[in-house]
């Protein structure tokens, strides 16, 4: 069975059709790239897919199950993590803090043993300290272990939603252009750590302009052009196909 | 009965053109600038005190109302030049916070300077009421309505027809887009706050021969006037007109039929089933969060 | 991680050799209202510097929580602890009920919405003078516990004390535990807490009711303190004080909180004697304030020396 | 001058720093929604301070005039009040504008044991009797009693009540409905209005079409009753208007303009110090108040001036005939005031009445050719 399948989705603004009957499915373990030029809808389908916006028709499946109408916080729930275009860092804490937000729903929330720091909680609180400095480590902000979100460079600051949504311990983990804004040399990293992340076991959604990251990560890739699906298939077929050529690469 | 109704109505509107007024004058800085402004019910209070200075001062009409207009809009820019342009782009509360300093220095001033007494003004063309269908009304409503009523055609013919309206429109739009085409976004402040201050004060003005006015005539006014903005939709102008109205006529006829005591407690509960099921206000445009 | 306390132990030792220091009982009375505004402001801080919500109607609660003790016991015969226990529940529950639907808003919507419910209150206890003694007040029994009655001003001193130290120790785990680092992400992005799993309604639900019980609590405690109460409690000039007291101090800032109590409860006394400038200097103060310490006294002179934030 | 002109000049100073002040407390609302009555009370003390130690002072030692503004906050009035007792450590104690202020000091004040003259308004300051408060000021409760006697004599029986919503105008309603049945008069119509109100027209049509009503009696001050008695005259309305004790002021009359002609309203003989006729035994002292107060202020005197006139020269009265501040002798003698003729009538005190004034201290007065006179 797909770990995700979405089938004839669509999404209308105001009259405007962001999204038209889009479907595809991603199997568990792969790297899924969407790519297409600027207003094709991407970011749009990340943010039904997420919960950010409820589609005007179609669905979408998450191990076979519906989760159409579901808050973000509920496909979070399922496992569903992502990073953000424009980045969606709380300014107002800590880097490692930003981390730990990320394993919210790992932890034991409640309101009195938090207030009154009962011993386990205390624990379990220290220990996942830990886990989020190694999370910093594997993204490569060793250097921002006890930096303030407020003072990080932008490159690093996109590390951080990325150790963020790792944090989640996702199956299904959505990064939404990981390396726009970036150098060349950055570029590269991000490249070699999203790998190491599919490596890990998680299946990684990726929304990228960046052709040659792209085309070196994608075991598949959607192509969308004014909201609806040009083409779907592996590296190949999508790289030679005359209509991607037409209206994306050849432009 | 028709007249009975047609009195709470007629009181009710008077008295909501200036709540209006107010709603305008919040709708304005608001759109200018995102601030909500809780002075604005001082500027009022300083439109009807210093016209009642003036005119005790000796000075006729003519001059005495134009000077009460133009120093509320003077302490208008003042107040933008000096408070708010320092902090823009500040939290929410933050700003609120300066403008409620802003009503306190207003307020604590004219307090010291003219005292706590309360002041009228006689009426612009007579105290003689004009019976219609068995209720009166007072020829200064018709002041009131009528010059309300002008001053919101201006404001339409001002945002919709001119360029500095126009260039003002634009910045409640999209301030970083207004300044790429090379509106001065400063200077919209500013003069966002000089005339919200200026059409406050003229409201004042007109009120206070029915109204009376002290130095803490301002807080009501304000509150309400608030009231008006959210119920007809922040940043919706004609939305400030209708709810500002409404806020009066409900209160008129809260009074009237339903209870005297609870009447000032009426127009809240509106706002607040008003944010429950409709949290745009009547006219508010919907916002879609973009990430 | 014991640095995290190291305010709470300042405050602490200020606490204890506060008595000794003070040269008579109007200051000791001075200091009980600073630390019960602290525990209120507390509160409030939790919500509006943490977790980003703004509340306009904060004196309503405590208006609810002074009257529960005021009116419950006069004209029902209930023990003072039950009444207190009471106005807890009632203001935590009417917060409950507007919170859910207010806090799909945002920003001056929100800010509309508790005004409006703060004023609603006013006006019910205003009007209400068969049991409220309507604007001039009613006077209240003392707070009794176990058969002794609290009516010393000592009493009163180390009861509020130890309330302020719980509520400072409380509040600091609060911040650093995963409730609160939800709630601070809320504010810092509501979009980025929800993906990641926070149920943004309940959270801001959570604390937006944590706080009316905060101010209810104290609001129960100041009316047995003063021995009367009056609607001016529950007006929106209080409330628009512990705003003030939370900005002034510094949003987000536990020890901000204290501090903006501490000086705003000290400053109408200072101002006392200004004679009819008093509102002036006020309007002066928080101006200034905003404008060149727009993150409050305490954020911002951290920021200045040393940088080490709590 | 002389040497001994010189010593004798010395010593008085000396002997005049040299003595403590007595110190005089006040807790008034100099600010806030009730200005306008802690403004006068305040200008009242700081003027007869200031003309008693000119004078050479209370028992050879001056004067001194503690004082705070609780901007019409009650819970503010407490703090000061502990201020006062505590660290300004005061004689006695003038003020508490409002009732709400009044009865949250009073706590404070019965503990620690201060003479306290209240100028609040309302019945419970001084019912039940506390030990340390006073007031010689009229009550609700004489006021509404005075209006419904004069009602009652105009043949009047059915009546519209409509007061403010602030302290003034609910215990004065509350002491309005207790009494009411007592003169043979029913409410017929009950309305509120809020202090700051702009327009009471509403209620007043609801009053209009209430069958029956044969007179409106209206409990507020300040603005108010102006913005009332106009609405009054604007919807057509012919009926006898009575004011209660909060509206005897020159303001009264400008603010409401021609609307005030004909209207009724209590007030203490100060209000028509002029007109009183020579033989009226209050003649002499109001006259002596309005000419210091406006001789000092340039402006009108105002009852609630007057009222803080009265409750100081009791106490001022009740140290001299106990020749000593103690606290307990001066209470002992404030409650021994007997005859005592102010601005607002003749105060007798008992230790089972503190204030000390009948229902004939207010004088009902009636707006002709736009000021006022004695009702007849």
């Amino acid at each position: 069975m797909s770990l995700l399948s979405v089938i004839s989705l669509s999404k209308t603004f105001d009259g405007v059709k962001a999204v038209q009957n889009v479907s595809f499915s991603v199997e568990p373990g792969v790297i899924y790239s969407v790519i297409g030029p600027n207003g094709a809808g991407k970011t749009t389908l990340f943010n039904l897919i997420t919960g950010i916006y409820t589609p005007s028709q179609g669905d979408i499946r998450v191990d076979g199950a519906s989760v159409i109408g579901k808050l973000p916080n509920e496909l979070a729930a399922l496992g569903v993590a992502r990073t953000f275009q424009n980045l969606q860092i709380c300014m107002n804490m800590d880097a490692c803090e930003n981390v730990m937000v990320g394993a919210h729903l790992r932890l034991d929330r409640n309101l009195f043993k938090a207030a009154f720091r009962f011993p386990a909680l205390a624990r379990r609180d220290r220990a996942l300290k830990q886990e989020a400095e190694d999370l910093m480590r594997f993204v490569g902000l060793e250097n921002y272990l006890t930096s303030r979100a407020d003072s990080m460079p932008y490159g690093a600051l996109k590390r951080l939603e990325i150790a963020r949504a790792l944090a989640l311990k996702p199956r299904l983990l959505f990064l939404d252009e990981p390396a726009a804004g970036l150098n060349p040399r950055e570029t590269l990293d991000v490249d070699g750590l999203v790998r190491k992340i599919a490596d890990s076991g998680v299946t990684v959604v990726l929304v990228e302009h960046n052709m040659k990251m792209v085309m070196n990560l994608s075991d598949r890739i959607l192509v969308m052009d004014y909201g609806k699906k040009l083409v779907e298939g592996t590296r190949d077929e999508v790289r030679h196909h005359p209509d991607v050529i037409a209206a994306y690469l050849g432009a | 009965m028709l007249a009975q109704l047609l009195q709470y109505l007629f009181s009710g509107l008077t008295i909501g053109a200036t709540y209006a007024l107010a709603a305008l004058g919040f709708t304005i800085i608001y759109n200018a600038s995102g601030v909500i402004n809780f002075a604005q019910g001082e500027f009022i209070m300083l439109g009807g005190m210093l016209a009642v200075y003036f005119t005790d001062a000796g000075l006729p009409m003519a001059v005495a109302l134009p000077l009460a207009v133009l120093i509320p809009s003077l302490a208008g820019l003042l107040m933008a030049r000096l408070t708010i342009e320092p902090i823009k782009g500040a939290e929410t509360i933050t700003l609120i916070i300066v403008t409620i300093g802003v009503s306190l220095v207003i307020r604590g001033a004219i307090q010291v300077w003219l005292g706590k007494g309360s002041h009228g003004l006689p009426a612009f063309s007579g105290d003689i009421p004009i019976r219609i269908l068995g209720a009166t009304l007072m020829p200064q409503s018709l002041w009131v309505l009528g010059v309300s009523a002008l001053l919101v055609l201006g404001l339409w013919y001002f945002f919709n027809r001119t360029l500095s309206g126009k260039a003002m429109l634009a910045t409640s739009f999209n301030r970083g887009a207004a300044e790429l085409v090379g509106i001065n976004t400063g200077r919209v402040l500013f003069i966002s706050f000089a005339m919200s201050a200026g059409i406050g004060a003229l409201g004042g003005i007109l009120v206070t021969p029915i109204t009376l006015t002290s130095f803490d005539a301002g807080v009501m006014f304000g509150l309400k006037g608030f009231v008006g903005a959210v119920v007809g939709g922040l940043g919706s102008g004609l939305g400030a007109v209708v709810g500002g109205l409404l806020v009066g006529v409900i209160e008129a006829f809260g009074a009237g039929f339903l209870s005297s005591s609870y009447k000032d407690a009426i127009p809240f509960i509106l706002i607040l089933f008003i944010l429950f099921f409709m949290p745009r206000g009547l006219f508010g445009v919907k916002v879609t969060d973009r990430v | 991680m014991i640095r995290r306390y190291l305010g709470l132990y300042v405050v602490a030792v200020i606490i204890a050799v506060l008595p000794f220091l003070i040269p008579n009982g109007f200051y000791l009375d001075l200091a009980i209202r600073m630390g019960i505004n602290a525990v209120i402001v507390l509160g409030l801080n939790l919500l509006i510097g943490f977790a980003g919500q703004i509340s306009m109607g904060h004196a309503g609660f405590i208006g609810i929580g002074a009257f529960a003790s005021a009116v419950l016991p006069t004209h029902f015969g209930w023990h003072p602890f039950v009444a207190l226990v009471a106005g807890a529940v009632l203001a935590g529950s009417l917060a409950a009920l507007v919170a859910r639907p207010i806090f799909r808003l945002k920003g001056h919507y929100l800010a509309m919405a508790t005004l409006g419910l703060g004023i609603i209150v006013n006006i019910v206890l205003r009007n209400e003078a068969k049991y409220t003694g309507g604007p001039d007040g009613m006077p209240v029994p003392p707070f009794t516990l176990f058969g002794f009655a609290i009516d010393s001003d000592k009493h009163w001193y180390w009861i509020v004390s130890v309330i302020l130290m719980v509520s400072v120790w409380a509040s600091i785990n609060l911040m650093n535990s995963p409730f609160g680092r939800a709630l601070r992400g809320l504010h810092g992005s509501e979009v980025a807490a929800q993906v990641v799993g926070v149920n943004v309604t309940r959270y801001k639900v959570a604390i937006f009711v944590m706080s009316a019980v905060f101010a209810s609590l104290m609001g129960s405690v100041t009316a047995h303190y003063v021995g009367f109460v009056s609607p001016s409690l529950a007006d929106f000039g209080h409330s628009i004080e512990l705003i003030t007291m939370v900005v002034v101090g510094g949003m987000a800032s536990v020890f901000g909180s204290l501090v903006g109590a501490v000086l705003l409860t000290a400053l109408p006394q200072a101002l006392a004697t200004f004679e009819g400038w008093e509102t002036v200097a006020f309007g002066v103060i928080l101006i200034l304030c905003m404008i060149f310490m727009p993150k409050g006294l305490v954020p911002t002179l951290a920021a200045r020396f040393g940088g080490r934030r709590e | 001058m002389t040497i001994g002109g010189i010593a004798l000049a010395i010593g008085v100073m000396s002997s005049a720093i040299a003595a403590d002040p007595i110190k005089v407390g006040s807790v008034l609302s100099v600010t806030g929604p009730a200005a306008f009555l802690g403004d006068p009370e305040l200008k009242t003390l700081q003027m007869y301070v200031d003309d008693l130690n000119n004078q050479g002072g209370l028992l050879g030692r001056p004067l001194q005039l503690v004082h705070y503004d609780d901007g019409s906050d009650a819970n503010k009035a407490n703090a000061f009040a502990k201020r006062l007792i505590e660290d300004d450590k005061v004689d006695f104690i003038v003020g508490g504008t409002t009732t709400g202020s009044t009865m949250s000091m009073v706590p404070l004040i019965e503990k620690a044991g201060v003479p306290f003259m209240s100028l609040a308004g309302a019945v419970v300051v001084v019912e039940p009797v506390k030990k340390w408060v006073f007031k010689a000021s009229t009550t609700d409760r004489i006021a509404a009693e005075r209006v419904l006697t004069d009602m009652k004599k105009h043949g009047i029986t059915k009546i519209a009540l409509l007061s403010d919503t602030a302290g003034f105008g609910q215990s004065g309603k509350a002491q309005t409905e207790l009494v009411v049945a007592k003169y043979g008069i029913t409410l017929v119509a009950n309305e509120t209005y809020g202090p700051k109100d702009t327009d009471a027209s509403p209620q007043l049509t609801k009053i209009r079409n209430t069958p029956g009503v044969e007179a409106i009696f209206v409990f507020g001050f300040g603005q108010g009753p102006a913005i009332v008695t106009k609405n009054i005259k604007q919807l057509g309305i012919t009926l006898p208007v009575y004011h209660a004790h909060g509206v005897g002021s020159e303001e009264f009359i400008k603010l409401a303009g021609p609307a005030a002609e004909g209207v009724r309203a209590l007030a203490p003989a100060l209000m028509i110090a002029d007109k009183l006729p020579n033989s009226d035994p209050q003649k002499p002292v109001v006259s002596a108040y309005v000419k210091a107060f406006e001789g000092r202020w340039k402006e009108h005197v105002s009852m609630f001036g007057g009222q803080a006139h009265d409750n100081f020269f009791i106490v001022v009265d009740a140290v001299k005939r106990a020749g000593t501040v103690d606290k307990e002798k001066v209470r002992d003698q404030i409650e021994a005031t007997k005859k005592y003729i102010g601005t607002g009538g003749e105060v007798n005190m008992t230790a089972a009445d503190h204030m000390g004034l009948d229902m004939w201290s207010l004088r009902m007065l009636e707006v002709k050719n736009g000021a006022w006179v004695e009702a007849q």
